[in-house]
């Protein structure tokens, strides 16, 4: 049985909407699982749904569940989510612009329980995998570069120590010597502390280095799936989604014809 | 100019001013840890000080009774406010809220009234709104002793929800609320539980607000007025800021009734109604988010 | 404008760098404590595209908003066009051809497609608030030529599906390419794009790799360019400036600087080098 | 079914950029129009005339007026009856002191006055944001009311400030009775609305909501805030001034400086915050549903035959449920509801 | 079914100013039903409806618009608010709907050459600080020991706080005192500025001009303040249980003027008896019958049903009388003692006749002084100012009205 599964879910945005048209995915435990898709796919809507933070966008759901450790979690609050051990990162940041970098990691623990010291130990973990937030830590999350908040809001979820992360963009604005660290990291906690990621990803190529299974999404429906490594054999994704061809990689420069994306239609 | 006259309208002032502080708390309170513009604040403190005195009048029991009595129906308030008006309205833009909060200010001031009826009443508390014969023999200045204690009351609550905010986990949490609802239930910060707490708190701060300003003035629907006079003391001492509502307090009561003594005369008089609004805007023109408000944050 | 001209040139003349446009001179900033840029100096031609890469925080946003007045150098001189300043002003900036996206999104977002397109070109605009009341005589005539262009900017960057949708409701990686659009609306000299690739895969990279070409190609537009794709930033700019903590640690062609070891240690990694 | 716009193609850009692009709209446009000038004068009592028509007709202009700077500049105000004041004072003041001046003229001085008034309190919210110049804007609100009961000159030297509006006479022609009255406001309001929609459709809209929606950004593109800003507090406040002198010359007559208070503030920013913030059409519908509400829940509660003081409270109960009730079904207001309600019909007869 | 006199109530029992609202309408109500119970106005049944206008203008005027028409067109109104009466002056004339004033609204109107269908009935403001001057003088022990004493005119900032300054200025002069003017800013729930302005002056008399909560708070402070009480005189709408219960023992030895005589009278122990004993009180709080708005109301209903009396005996008895001919009722006006002994209310009001040039009918007022418990007269008899001073104020101004709106003074018939 999956931990986290998601059964033919329906998403209406305010009332008139419709973005995910059944969406079926499972993410074994101790697994880390992509979901791939084009800009608008609908893969920060999936994320929200899981995360039930969707009510909060007057988005609803109207199909379908979410199960969660073999549990229906659709009806709970985030926070509960969060205390059963499911974090999200949420795309485009969402730092708390007025806390100061450790205010907002701290933030992250609120549900547990623990001691300051055992804080200070997970503070003292994330500032070692970010170095730079160590540098910034007294300085006010708004104010700190994007990749700075970036790395803020993915350290903030560690803190939770969750057993399931929800990972949505995370390399997105990142400096590539960063984003191989944080995929690092994801590793690192995978193996190590046994969590399970979902992970949306733009950049398909490292995302399926790292994950052992994945899914397209495209317009809200689910076209493909696979294990990692098969999808990132797939011609079309090869094509489209790691921009090389059966001639190999081809330079940014050359794009210069028109042409379409093919589309699947399930 | 008579010196003494001139202390006696600036203690007069500043006692004022802590009076309008006590309702600027309550306001602090709830924005700064929602980001919500509370409008009902005035409503609540109506509601507040009308349930205590409608307890004591309709069951013939002592304050000491009422009070509880009151806290409990505040701390339900609270509750109901939560489910009912906030939890729908996660994360939607402050302008709907703070409407939202209007159309509470409204159901609070019917209800109220629904349930004790509309006349004036009196409250009494045990001490005697009175000039302090102690200060009048020795200093020869007029300061009343109701006031005095007022002033300790505020005082003391501004240092507890003071503290409460600072370094406390749940201040943080607060705080962070305030910056953005989604991120914080995406943390685990459980806004149902904060929020009910935290509109009790505010419940509480106006029972004490609506005791001392009922004992003051009677209890009646002007009292919902009083979140008038706490507007200009927010602005200058800044929305977050507890110490801020204080000293926008005591700066707005002081200047604003040296500017009625002194001023006011020469053109007419009856300037307080606008003159702390000029006061705070001008201190704004230096510092767009008061005193002591925390900076707007304006990065591309 | 020509937008709509045939494809004749297309992946042919590339034109050549002209002479330096932009010249930015020991430029410092700092904020508090923080020193987000240190006596840094760099020159941009006209006509080339000049990346400006560097780790997270390493001041290059802050450089943009530098050139583009909305921060104030502590100390430095930009010269602009042959014009020597202390610093840039916002405003003098657009009007002299300085257009830019921000990195986090800036669109209006309770405006639709076509109007954030719109107010890209009210710099442009000249009839006064009365006549567009009246939508009348000039007004009108004025607003319907400008609709014209901003239309040719929505049929170059393919996005005619979507001109009446409010902004807020598109997804990412749209948002960004109407905020080109709407850069590409004032008809800049200079259009500085903050991070423009970021969230995108890599189809939609290629799309926007054309159009930062096409531009360049077609109007001479010169391009400053932050980014972290590595392959694009190689693939496309002519030169690159490399920033870390606030200070240069490399400039030159994107060959010179990948060779670069300080860039490599500071910025690449191993995993690209 | 009908209500599709498939079909209807644009061939120039003129057909696309009008206010309303489908074709059922502009003919539900046209006979409401007709309606409102032909029948509603004939059919409606004069109740419906005077006492809802006429303060429905003046409150959308106001309304109009504080959704041009708050719903599309985005600088929230609570000041709105203090330039509605200045606009009924100054055309009082206009009419009084200059002999033979034409009433639509006087109205329209009055609403400059106002925007002047409008510019010289916009002026901090160069500096002052959100919550803060809403707040510092009451300032405009006790100072104005506060000089209009001073300067015993406003009011002609009135012995208790209170004025009494002249009788309208345009070119000869009393309007005395409420269906000429209801026609003048209309006339007034519909042609002011069609200038609100224009300006909102061309460039000075586009900078009003650039700068609501990011002003660095809008900054940064080009638009100057400080003038932006301020012709946003003009024009708004010349949209207040004009209704506030309809509401005393073609509803209450005669005026005393407190009719202009907070209160009526209040009930505009209901108004459009109810019908929607950043809409034209949100602003009548805004007006109609804070003007209809109250009085329809007053029939309602009478008709109950309850007590009268228990209606009387219920009735401000319910009132702010109701407020509340809106605002979580549809935040954006009921401009928003019809939109959507819209959207559904042209999907009809699928949900999606 | 014989028609019904119907009578339009714009009535408010929300809000700020509810209290006063609801005691004084419950009061107008209370008196219709008593008269009812017992057939009416010679067979006449009085019926009304309420709409609440929260005290605002607008709504007042929607409200009017409104009940005017209902149940075959309304022949009197009264919304006690300024501001209401204001905007549907101009409408009256139109619609022969005859509006009472009691107690408030322009003093002019007393002019009912000028305005024909407004009846500032009993008293107004003008005649109400003409008496308050004449009592004050009396109280020093003649108007000439005025000369040089200092009264503080301590007022509700609003054309009601400044109703009265023509005539007290024109009385400061004539007498020679030193009249002070401090405005309170609306609504006035702070004064502490104001009171150490007045402990500084020293005067030997304040008039409280004051509205609502305003009076509570002026009373609490000066006790604050230290300010005796006994040297505040209240107009008549700060002089209400409303203003003084809720100050505690600090109103004690206050005074304020009153056009009803305090106590007790026969019309009241009916209502108590016919109609709180059977539950159809209109009040929820019993005790508040005979308060001060309580009796007012009944005031004002007592002058309405005489009216509608006086003028039935003119166009037919037992027959409805419509809004016109009710204004002739209203004009002709003379409830005398005797007719105030059978209805039961001898003393509760003064004597009221009106004809077409005083649509007031009488000036009259008293002084009441509040014990702590209760209000008592502490003058037995009715006090009337200067009235010929108030006359001319009060033919220059209407003149001035009269010639803005182009209306030719005359009287009706
Ligand atoms: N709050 C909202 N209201 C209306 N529509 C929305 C809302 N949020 C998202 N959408 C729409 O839902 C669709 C899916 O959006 P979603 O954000 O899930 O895409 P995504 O796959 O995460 O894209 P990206 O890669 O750009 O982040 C998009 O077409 C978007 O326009
Ligand atoms: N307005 C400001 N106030 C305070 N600090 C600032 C401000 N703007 C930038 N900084 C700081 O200056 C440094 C450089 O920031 P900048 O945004 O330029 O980085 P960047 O190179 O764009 O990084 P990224 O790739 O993460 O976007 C950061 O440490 C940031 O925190
Ligand atoms: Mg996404
Ligand atoms: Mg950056």
């Amino acid at each position: 049985m999956s931990y986290l599964s998601v059964n033919n879910v329906e998403v209406i945005y305010d009332h008139v909407i419709l973005v995910l048209k059944g969406v079926s995915l499972q993410v074994p435990q101790g697994k880390i699982v992509a979901l791939l898709g084009a800009n608008g796919a609908g893969k920060s809507t999936t994320l929200k749904t899981i995360s039930t933070l969707l009510r909060g966008e007057r988005g609803d759901v109207t199909k379908g569940e979410v199960q969660f450790k073999g549990e229906r979690i659709d009806q709970l609050t985030p926070n509960e989510l969060v205390k059963r051990g499911l974090s999200q990162v949420m795309e485009g940041r969402h730092c708390f612009s007025h806390l100061t970098i450790e205010e907002n990691l701290l933030t992250g623990a609120y549900t547990r329980n623990d001691s300051r010291a055992e804080l200070k130990a997970s503070l003292e973990k994330v500032y070692h995998y970010f170095p730079r937030l160590k540098e910034r830590r007294a300085s006010q999350a708004g104010y700190t570069s994007g990749g700075e908040q970036q790395m803020c809001a993915i350290g903030r979820a560690l803190m939770a120590r969750p057993s399931m992360i929800l990972l949505d963009e995370p390399s997105m604005g990142i400096a590539p010597q960063i984003v191989e660290e944080i995929f690092g990291i994801v590793k690192d906690l995978n193996s190590k502390e046994n969590v399970s990621f979902l992970l949306a990803e733009q950049n398909t190529s490292i995302a399926l280095r790292y994950a052992d299974f994945g899914y397209i999404l495209e317009n809200g429906r689910v076209v493909m799936e696979g294990a990692a490594d098969e999808l990132s054999c797939n011609e079309d994704v090869k094509e489209f989604y790691l921009g090389v061809s059966a001639a190999g990689r081809k330079s940014f420069r050359d794009m210069k014809f028109y042409r379409r994306r093919k589309r699947w239609l399930a | 100019m008579n010196l003494n006259f001139f202390f006696e309208v600036l203690i007069g002032g500043l006692l004022s001013g802590v009076m309008y502080a006590l309702v600027a708390i309550g306001f602090v309170l709830i924005y700064k840890a929602s980001g919500v513009f509370n409008f009902a604040q005035g409503a609540m403190v109506y509601f507040a000080a009308l349930t205590c005195v409608g307890v004591m009048e309709k069951f013939g029991v002592s304050l000491w009774i009422a009070v509880p009595v009151t806290v409990a129906v505040m701390i339900a308030l609270g509750a109901a406010v939560e489910r009912v008006v906030l939890r729908p309205l996660v994360n939607q833009p402050e302008i709907a809220l703070f409407m939202a909060t209007i159309g509470l200010a409204f159901f609070l001031e019917g209800l109220a009234q629904l349930m004790w009826g509309a006349q004036v009443r009196k409250l009494e508390l045990p001490i005697e709104d009175v000039p302090s014969q102690y200060l009048m023999d020795h200093y020869n200045i007029l300061v009343s002793q109701f006031d005095i204690m007022a002033a300790a009351v505020c005082g003391l609550l501004v240092i507890t929800l003071a503290l409460l905010f600072s370094k406390t986990k749940v201040g943080r949490a607060l705080r962070a609320v305030a910056d953005d609802h989604q991120a914080a239930q995406a943390v685990g910060i459980p806004l149902k539980r904060i929020w009910a707490v935290l509109w009790a708190v505010a419940g509480l701060v106006a029972l004490v607000a609506g005791m001392l300003w009922g004992a003051r003035n009677g209890v009646q629907f002007a009292l919902t007025f009083v979140a008038l006079k706490a507007l200009p003391v927010l602005i200058l001492g800044g929305f977050t800021s507890m110490p801020g509502a204080i000293v926008g307090g005591l700066i707005i009561g002081a200047s604003e009734k040296l500017a009625e003594v002194y001023i006011g005369p020469m053109v007419g008089g009856g300037i307080e109604g606008w003159f702390p609004y000029v006061l705070a805007l001008l201190f704004l023109l230096v510092r767009p988010e008061g005193l002591f408000g925390e900076k707007i944050i304006r990065r591309i | 404008m020509r937008m709509n001209e045939p494809e004749a040139h297309f992946g042919t003349v590339r034109r050549p760098a002209g002479p330096v446009i932009l010249d930015l001179k020991n430029i410092s900033l700092s904020f508090g404590g923080v020193k987000a840029l240190t006596d840094i100096s760099f020159d941009v031609r006209q006509h080339e595209i000049r990346a400006i890469i560097g780790p997270n925080g390493a001041g290059k946003s802050s450089m943009l908003n530098v050139i583009n007045g909305v921060y104030r150098p502590q100390q430095g001189q930009i010269v602009y066009r042959g014009e020597v300043r202390k610093n840039m002003d916002v405003h003098a900036a657009a009007k002299s051809g300085i257009a830019r996206t921000f990195q986090n999104i800036a669109l209006f977002k309770g405006m639709t497609v076509l109007d954030n397109i719109m107010t890209g070109r009210n710099l442009k605009m000249k009839s006064n608030f009365l006549l567009q009341a009246l939508y009348w005589g000039p007004a009108r005539r004025e607003e319907i030529a400008h609709r014209i262009k901003a239309e040719q900017i929505i049929d170059f960057l393919e996005i005619q599906a979507i001109r009446k949708t409010p902004v807020g409701r598109l997804p990412y990686g749209l948002q960004k390419r109407v905020e080109l659009g709407r850069a590409l609306a004032a008809e800049p000299e200079i259009l500085l794009l903050d991070e423009p690739m970021a969230g995108m895969n890599v189809e939609e990279k290629q799309d926007m790799c054309r159009f930062i070409l096409d531009v360049n190609d077609q109007f001479g537009t010169t391009i400053v360019l932050i980014e972290h794709d590595m392959g694009v930033v190689m693939d496309i700019s002519d030169r690159v400036v490399v920033l870390d903590y606030g200070k240069k640690i490399g400039d030159g062609t994107p060959d010179q600087v990948r060779g670069n070891q300080d860039v490599i240690n500071a910025y690449l990694g191993k995993g690209c080098a | 079914m009908f209500y599709r716009e498939a079909g209807q193609f644009k061939t120039s850009y003129e057909a696309d950029g009008q206010i309303f692009p489908i074709l059922q709209d502009r003919i539900a446009l046209l006979m409401l129009m007709a309606a409102a000038i032909v029948v509603v004068p004939l059919a409606a009592s004069p109740y419906v005339l005077s006492a809802i028509l006429i303060p429905f007709l003046i409150f959308s202009l106001a309304a109009l007026g504080l959704n041009i700077l708050t719903g599309y500049a985005g600088q929230l105000s609570l000041g709105t009856a203090a330039f509605m004041a200045v606009g009924a004072f100054a055309s009082y003041n206009f009419i009084l002191r200059i002999p033979g001046l034409p009433v639509l003229l006087a109205f329209v001085l009055g609403g400059l006055s106002a925007a002047l008034v409008g510019i010289a309190f916009g002026l901090p919210s160069l500096r002052i944001r959100g919550f803060y110049l809403a707040a510092a804007t009451l300032a405009t609100q006790f100072f104005v009311v506060w000089c209009l009961t001073k300067i015993p000159y406003l009011t002609n030297y009135s012995a208790s400030g209170v004025i009494t509006a002249q009788p309208i006479v345009i070119l000869g022609y009393a309007f005395d009775s409420p269906g000429r009255k209801y026609l003048l406001v209309l006339g007034v309001v519909a042609l002011m609305a069609l200038l609100a929609k224009n300006m909102i459709r061309s460039n000075v809209g586009r900078s009003w909501m650039a700068v609501r929606d990011m002003d660095v950004a809008a900054e940064v593109i080009g638009f100057r805030l400080m003038r932006t800003k301020l012709l946003a507090f003009a024009v708004s406040s010349f949209y207040c001034g004009v209704a506030g002198a309809l509401y005393a010359y073609a509803y209450l007559g005669t005026v005393e400086p407190e009719a202009y208070n907070l209160d009526l503030s209040f009930r505009i920013l209901f108004m459009i915050i109810i019908g929607g913030v950043g809409s034209v059409l949100g602003s009548f519908l805004g007006a109609a549903f804070i003007v209809l509400l109250p009085v329809l829940l007053n029939v309602i509660a009478h008709s109950l035959a309850l007590p009268t003081n228990v209606a009387s409270n219920l009735e401000l109960m319910v009132f702010g449920a109701l407020i509340i009730f809106f605002l979580i079904v549809e935040p954006h207001g009921l401009a928003r509801l019809w939109q959507i309600g819209k959207e559904k019909l042209r999907l009809w007869p699928f949900p999606h | 079914q014989p028609a019904e006199q119907y009578v339009a109530l714009p009535s408010y029992r929300v809000g700020p100013y509810a209290a006063g609202g609801s005691g004084f309408y419950g009061g107008i109500i209370d008196y219709f039903n008593l008269v009812n119970l017992s057939g009416g106005v010679n067979g006449v049944k009085i019926s009304w409806e309420e709409c609440e206008t929260e005290y605002n203008p607008s709504r007042g005027v929607e409200c009017y618009e409104r009940l005017k028409t209902r149940n075959g067109g309304a022949t009197l109104v009264e919304p006690l608010s300024t501001g209401v009466a204001y905007g549907i002056l101009d409408r009256l004339a139109v619609d022969k709907i005859p509006m009472t004033m009691i107690g408030y609204g322009r003093s002019d109107a007393a002019n009912g050459k000028v305005f024909p269908y407004v009846f500032p009935l009993i008293t107004s403001y003008w005649n109400q600080a003409a008496a308050m001057i004449k009592y004050l003088g009396d109280k020093e022990g003649g108007m000439d020991k005025l000369k040089g004493k200092k009264i503080v005119h301590l007022y509700h900032d609003s054309a009601f706080g400044k109703e009265p300054l023509p005539v007290l200025e024109a009385l400061a002069k004539q007498y020679g005192f030193e009249l002070i003017k401090i405005p309170v800013t609306p609504p006035g729930s702070e004064q502490q500025s104001q009171w150490l302005q007045i402990r500084q002056a020293r005067p030997d008399h304040v008039i409280l001009w004051g509205w609502g909560s305003m009076n509570a708070v002026a009373i609490k402070t000066a006790q604050r303040n230290g300010f005796p009480r006994e040297k505040i005189l209240g107009v008549w709408w700060a002089g209400s249980e409303e203003d003084t219960v809720p100050t505690g023992d600090a109103a004690k030895g206050y005074s304020a003027m009153t056009f009803n005589t305090p106590g007790n009278y026969p019309v009241l122990d009916e209502i108590r008896k016919k109609l709180y004993d059977a539950g159809k009180g209109n009040l929820a709080d019993a005790s508040r019958v005979g308060s001060v708005y309580h009796m007012r109301g009944v005031s004002a209903a007592v002058l309405w049903v005489e009216a509608m009396r006086t003028a039935q005996e003119k166009y037919g008895k037992g027959k409805r009388v419509s809004g016109e001919q009710l204004r002739w009722g209203l004009e002709n006006l003379n409830v005398d003692e005797a007719r105030q002994k059978a209805i039961g209310a001898f003393g509760m009001l003064p004597v009221v006749k009106t004809s077409c040039d005083d649509h007031e009918g009488s000036g009259a007022v008293k002084v009441q002084q509040w014990d702590g418990k209760k209000w008592n007269a502490v003058t037995p008899n009715w006090i009337v100012g200067d009235k010929a001073l108030t006359r001319k104020l009060l033919e220059e101004s209407s003149a001035a009205y009269a010639a803005e709106k182009k209306i030719t003074p005359a009287c009706l018939k």
